[in-house]
């Protein structure tokens, strides 16, 4: 990580948490350990098959795309603690805001790889029923989801406050809401408008920071001097830093923050210091910017690694398993990457539909229009082959 | 059937609209306790309460990027922007977010907000409270813009924007907020995002809005006096246009004027010109003339009024048009 | 003041920095204190003619409004301690980013009243030369102007450092820059990314914020829940709060900023804790949110009096000194009113001469037919009333 | 003279004007040591330093934000917007700030600010890398914009751009980057706020700009082969629009399409139209048509082709023109 030195810095006092050490070891932390007393053997293993699951797609969108069936693909890989570890303690009712690396947390959430894919591969800016999953669609420009979040946030109080104002009190457990973003989307004004507006209606709302040490090309020390859960409290609010390799600060964290959201204390904000072993997306060569010692430095702190060195250590899992799941991995990879092949792409006149929910003058003109233009073309002498457009097209 | 003026009416339409469906929930700068610099939400916070009329912090982008949120959640959040020239901040999450959420899902979110944004000029007031910036919205598909220039227009399009199941741009011709009308309350004008002819004539078109209807009226009083039979259509809706409407007029008329308070260059004059042209080349007895404020920063209070049309220079426009 | 109490809160453990108490006495700060050691009587009176100065002027500008010779009136009134003390201690090749209500920094930067009279007159955007004053012009469009302050920082630091690599080093003193704005606008995205640009790149800036307790009409704790100051250490950088009417203390706390600064330790936050005591434009009406107790008890902490308590009692300062400086205020502020009231209005024409530096089609061709147009007025048969515009307009 | 791709003329064009000038700095995500995710400003932190190529923090507002200080101090800054979907959180800066600085300071305040924007679409992306909004910028006055379609241009107005006084916008044609060129390295090809004939016609004209001059070019020539002869104008200067190069081939050949990527509805063609229009009234055979995208979203990759318009929606304009 390139560091730069501030002479008027203020460090940061908050501490890193974390439950796991680099070799898979549990570790005391007095805040966090009571919070993962109850995870069982099967929930680890849970996680990790979450964890290797995504991995293994993320490989198989990375070949896709070099073989030219998706337009770009967007590798998670090192962030799967980060990811499965906050999305994992959510549950249906809390509706969550990914930015747009988040594979993991929408395949916790129940999303088809193959329907996730969709964006991918150019059939669509969205891919999923966010209704469903409870997943709102990603989001690309940096940060925009994060006032999205609060105001559903803020919405599901609304409805609380309404319903005990009319004398018949919700008896479900409130919900928490979960804003997703990168180090570098932290420096929008939008992301710092969502936090003023959280702090200031007691949104039940969790910002995620994955900080994964790069934005593109530029490093963290770029964006912050100190760590971003420190800027938590300068709008009045707790801000936790956990080791985002560790499956279980992760899990940890993300039950501490959702019962504190869920008693009506939140938002709060986690930031879990994570990496991005792989390219920002297929389009992006990080020998450019980043040295190789730094990359076989983290991959030493692979988040999947640790797990697998604490589920055989601290809990005698046998290998048996491990080969099991890689072997379900790959099938589901198969089975993903056979779907995606055989895709129907999209109808472009079909792009009429959605603009608007009710009917529309322009649009239906437009439409008629074109539906006119392309009925010329079956009239054969009509065409102009656009190879014509060689021209530098 | 009440007398009200534009301010009142829009006060009495979002009254009404929170009556009729608890959904319906008001967010901006001032508008709670103060009711709004232009009071224009006054009494509102004290009779549907603060969790229905909120005070926002001062940050536009939050104010419309929550609102998204709060649209996901089911509720049809109306927004004010303080003036015209403070909507920039929001301009990325209406431009990326709230005009393309609807077609990103696929039809399955609806998002429907409404933005009230006070505009215009002629207000004697400091920079940036008097822009007219709807060709900056009208460009984006997945928005509707709509601009009342009357008390019962003002009234109806609030409740009918804020029903729209799409997000809707209310510009809120706020020099006019104090222009009185009749309010119809029993039945809506009709569809908000058409076009109306508000008076019939033969010789000439003007289509206006907003703040420069009444200008448009009175540019057709005037040159009924030299004899001049002028058609005059209030446009209402920016996104769409109801092309249809003034193509018609002008195939009987033969002549367009169009009056905006927003520069020339660039506005959505332009837009309508180039259509009503190429809808009715042959009808057209001179080209489209437009009259729009210069390609200048809005002006200080003092020397405003040779920026904004006024009647003069929609007459004078009109001896032009007649003059091919 | 309305406060609103929440749950999760995070309290800030920021002192309130004081070296004048309620009643003018000297009180001691560890931090502060030394850094009005060598103020003098004199010193302190021209603090006071200044602050009195704005005051006078401020209220002809009110009454100015009501008789219809300005378009609007910013009143400053309360905010005298806060603006002046944060602009004596400057430099005049320190560059200064005021709001829209710094007219006690204007005024000590050698504006003319006058001069910036022109603004609230409806004559000009503008007012006086920013390089003339080292004071940029007034910015409404909440917080875009902080932004320009970092830049400008930045760009000083990048002068000194060019002269570095030629070998020959600047032997002035660094620059420093204050930015200005208000509790309000501190929420727009603006500012947040500002203080990211500053913590990245050290600039030589300070951000001063006059928390006056309202943003219009919607009370300090809607916009945060602890004071501003404390977001600073979430970029990394100094944050302090003073009793912003507290002349001394803020003197102290800008001069302590503005060493820290030069010496390269930048940006630094200080948050100015003052109240204003009027409407907040001639356009408000204030008793439409606030109450009049609220008012009296920061009635009782008004800066001027403050300084003229401990002038005298500390100092022993006569009460013809006081009836001058009075003496002097409403001779200045009925020159200004002459000044104003001979003002030659602008000309339209004139407006097409700046939007662009250099020659522009479009611009020339509407200049003339605008000269055309006015020319066929000279016609007077071709004359159209705009009286007759009058449907409610 | 040196044959290069748009994109490597545009770093030549850089460089030299770093070169003559040392008060010439770049800004902007990723430029320095990735070099740009086009690789536009490949080589110039290593060759010009870390203080005059800035890898700048993650914000639009900021970039360009600081720029305007940076501008006052009397730097020459050259922000580069990564993708054309990405320049609205500067929306605020750009509209309220850049834009007015100079006229607000009646002249005091030069705001010598360059914005690079590579826009534009086919470039079979994800949502939000295809963008054209120059639009969205032209209507407000204070502002610069050019496009340049060739490597020579594109080389030269650059540096234009830094040394004009005025902030200037140009977009680059992100699809056209590779698109080879000569370039003359000895002379500016002159104003670059002017339009340039690029192909001479009798019977139609086409004006068209940045991305969609070659796609022009090869409607003239497909043209040609039916006998049609027409005349191809870059316009290359989106405000100012040099209108009189237009009228003058107008009068001309009578019949003008226009072409643009940006949505139809609301973009620069209806302005070119109108004022057209107005100019050449009595030399018009037909309507002046305009050939744009669809007001949607722009769509998903896979469709993209449908969107934007191509050669056979040129020529079909064509057609259209010469039925009347
Ligand atoms: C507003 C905006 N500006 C620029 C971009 C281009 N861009 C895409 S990803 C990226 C870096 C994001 O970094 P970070 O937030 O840390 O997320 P990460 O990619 O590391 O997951 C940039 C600059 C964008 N998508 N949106
Ligand atoms: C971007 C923007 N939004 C809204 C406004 C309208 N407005 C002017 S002043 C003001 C309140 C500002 O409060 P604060 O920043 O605390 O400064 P103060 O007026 O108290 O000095 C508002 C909302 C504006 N000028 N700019
Ligand atoms: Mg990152
Ligand atoms: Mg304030």
């Amino acid at each position: 990580m390139e560091s730069r030195s501030h002479a008027g810095v203020v460090e940061s006092t908050l501490p890193k948490h974390q439950l796991l050490d680099e070799r898979g070891a549990v570790t005391e932390d007095d805040l966090l350990s009571p919070y993962t007393q109850d995870i069982t053997v099967d929930d680890l293993q849970h996680l990790y098959r979450s964890m290797t699951k995504a991995r293994r797609v993320d490989e198989e969108g990375t070949s896709l795309q070099r073989q030219g069936q998706l337009v770009l693909w967007v590798p998670l890989k090192g962030q799967e603690a980060a990811q499965i570890g906050s999305t994992w303690p959510t549950r249906p009712t809390d509706r969550l805001y990914p930015s747009y690396r988040e594979h993991a947390v929408a395949f916790e959430r129940g999303v088809e790889p193959s329907e996730l894919m969709r964006y991918f591969r150019g059939h669509t800016a969205g891919g999923w029923d966010p209704e469903k999953h409870n997943l709102n669609l990603y989001t690309v420009v940096l940060g925009s989801q994060a006032p999205h979040a609060v105001g559903y946030a803020m919405g599901t109080a609304l409805d609380r406050k309404a319903a005990e104002d009319a004398g018949t009190p919700l008896e479900t457990e409130p919900e928490a809401v979960v804003a997703y973003f990168g180090d570098g989307a932290s420096t929008e004004g939008e992301v710092h408008e969502s936090m003023v507006f959280a702090a200031s209606y007691d949104a039940p709302v969790l910002f995620f920071i994955q900080n994964n040490q790069w934005a593109i090309s530029v490093p963290f020390a770029t964006q912050s001097r100190v760590p971003l859960a420190t800027r938590a409290a300068g709008y009045g609010f707790e801000g936790l830093r956990v080791d985002g390799n560790d499956i279980l600060a992760v899990v940890a964290a993300t039950r501490y923050a959702l019962a504190k959201i869920r008693r009506g204390e939140g938002p709060v904000l986690i930031e879990a210091e994570t990496y991005r072993m792989g390219a920002h997306t297929t389009a992006d060569d990080p020998t450019k910017y980043r040295k190789r010692e730094e990359e076989d430095q983290w991959g030493l702190l692979d988040p999947i690694e640790r797990l697998k060195e604490h589920l055989r250590t601290a809990h005698g899992v046998a290998d048996s398993f491990f080969e099991t799941v890689a072997q379900e991995n790959d099938d589901l990879a198969r089975r993903m990457r056979a779907d995606v092949l055989a895709m129907t792409p999209p109808e472009f006149v079909d792009r009429f539909e959605h603009v608007y929910a009710e009917p529309h003058a322009l649009v239906a003109a437009e439409r008629a229009e074109y539906l006119e233009y392309q009925a010329g073309f079956e009239d054969a002498s009509d065409v102009h082959g656009t190879a014509a457009e060689g021209v530098g097209a | 059937m009440s007398r009200l003026t534009i301010a009142k009416a829009i006060t009495a339409g979002l009254a009404r609209a929170m009556d009729e469906d608890p959904k319906v929930m008001l967010m901006g700068e001032d508008i709670g306790s103060l009711g709004g610099v232009y009071r224009v939400t006054e009494g509102l916070k004290a009779r549907f309460g603060a969790h229905r009329v909120l005070d926002s912090p001062l940050g536009e982008a939050g104010i419309v990027g929550t609102a998204v949120g709060l649209a996901q959640r089911g509720y049809r959040p109306v927004c004010e922007i303080q003036f015209d020239g403070f909507v920039f901040p929001a301009f990325n999450q209406i431009t990326t977010q709230v005009a393309k959420l609807h077609a990103r899902s696929e039809g399955r979110m609806k998002m429907p907000m409404t933005i009230r944004i006070p505009y215009g000029g002629v207000i004697g007031s400091v920079e940036h409270h008097s822009e007219s910036p709807e060709a900056l919205f009208a460009h984006t598909a997945g928005l509707r813009i709509i601009t009342p220039s009357n008390a019962n227009d003002a009234y109806w399009m609030e409740q009918q924007a804020i029903a729209c199941d799409d997000p809707v741009i209310i510009f809120e011709p706020k020099r006019r907020y104090w222009l009185k009308g009749e309010v119809d309350e029993s039945a809506p004008p009709g569809d908000p995002f058409s076009a109306s002819v508000i008076r019939e004539g033969r010789d000439a078109t003007i289509v206006a809005w907003g703040p420069l209807v009444p200008v448009a009226l009175a540019a057709a009083n005037a040159a009924a006096e030299d004899g001049r039979s002028v058609e005059v259509v209030d446009l209402r809706s920016i996104s769409p246009i109801d092309i249809d409407t003034i193509t018609a007029s002008v195939r009987k008329t033969g002549r367009l004027v169009i009056a905006h308070e927003a520069p020339t260059f660039g506005g959505i004059g332009g837009e309508i010109a180039a259509r009503v042209t190429e809808q009715a080349f042959y009808s057209l007895e001179a080209p489209v003339l437009r009259v729009g404020a210069f390609h200048l920063p809005y002006p200080p209070a003092a020397v405003e009024e040779h920026y904004v049309p006024d009647l003069d220079r929609v007459l004078d426009a009109l001896d032009r048009t007649f003059a091919y």
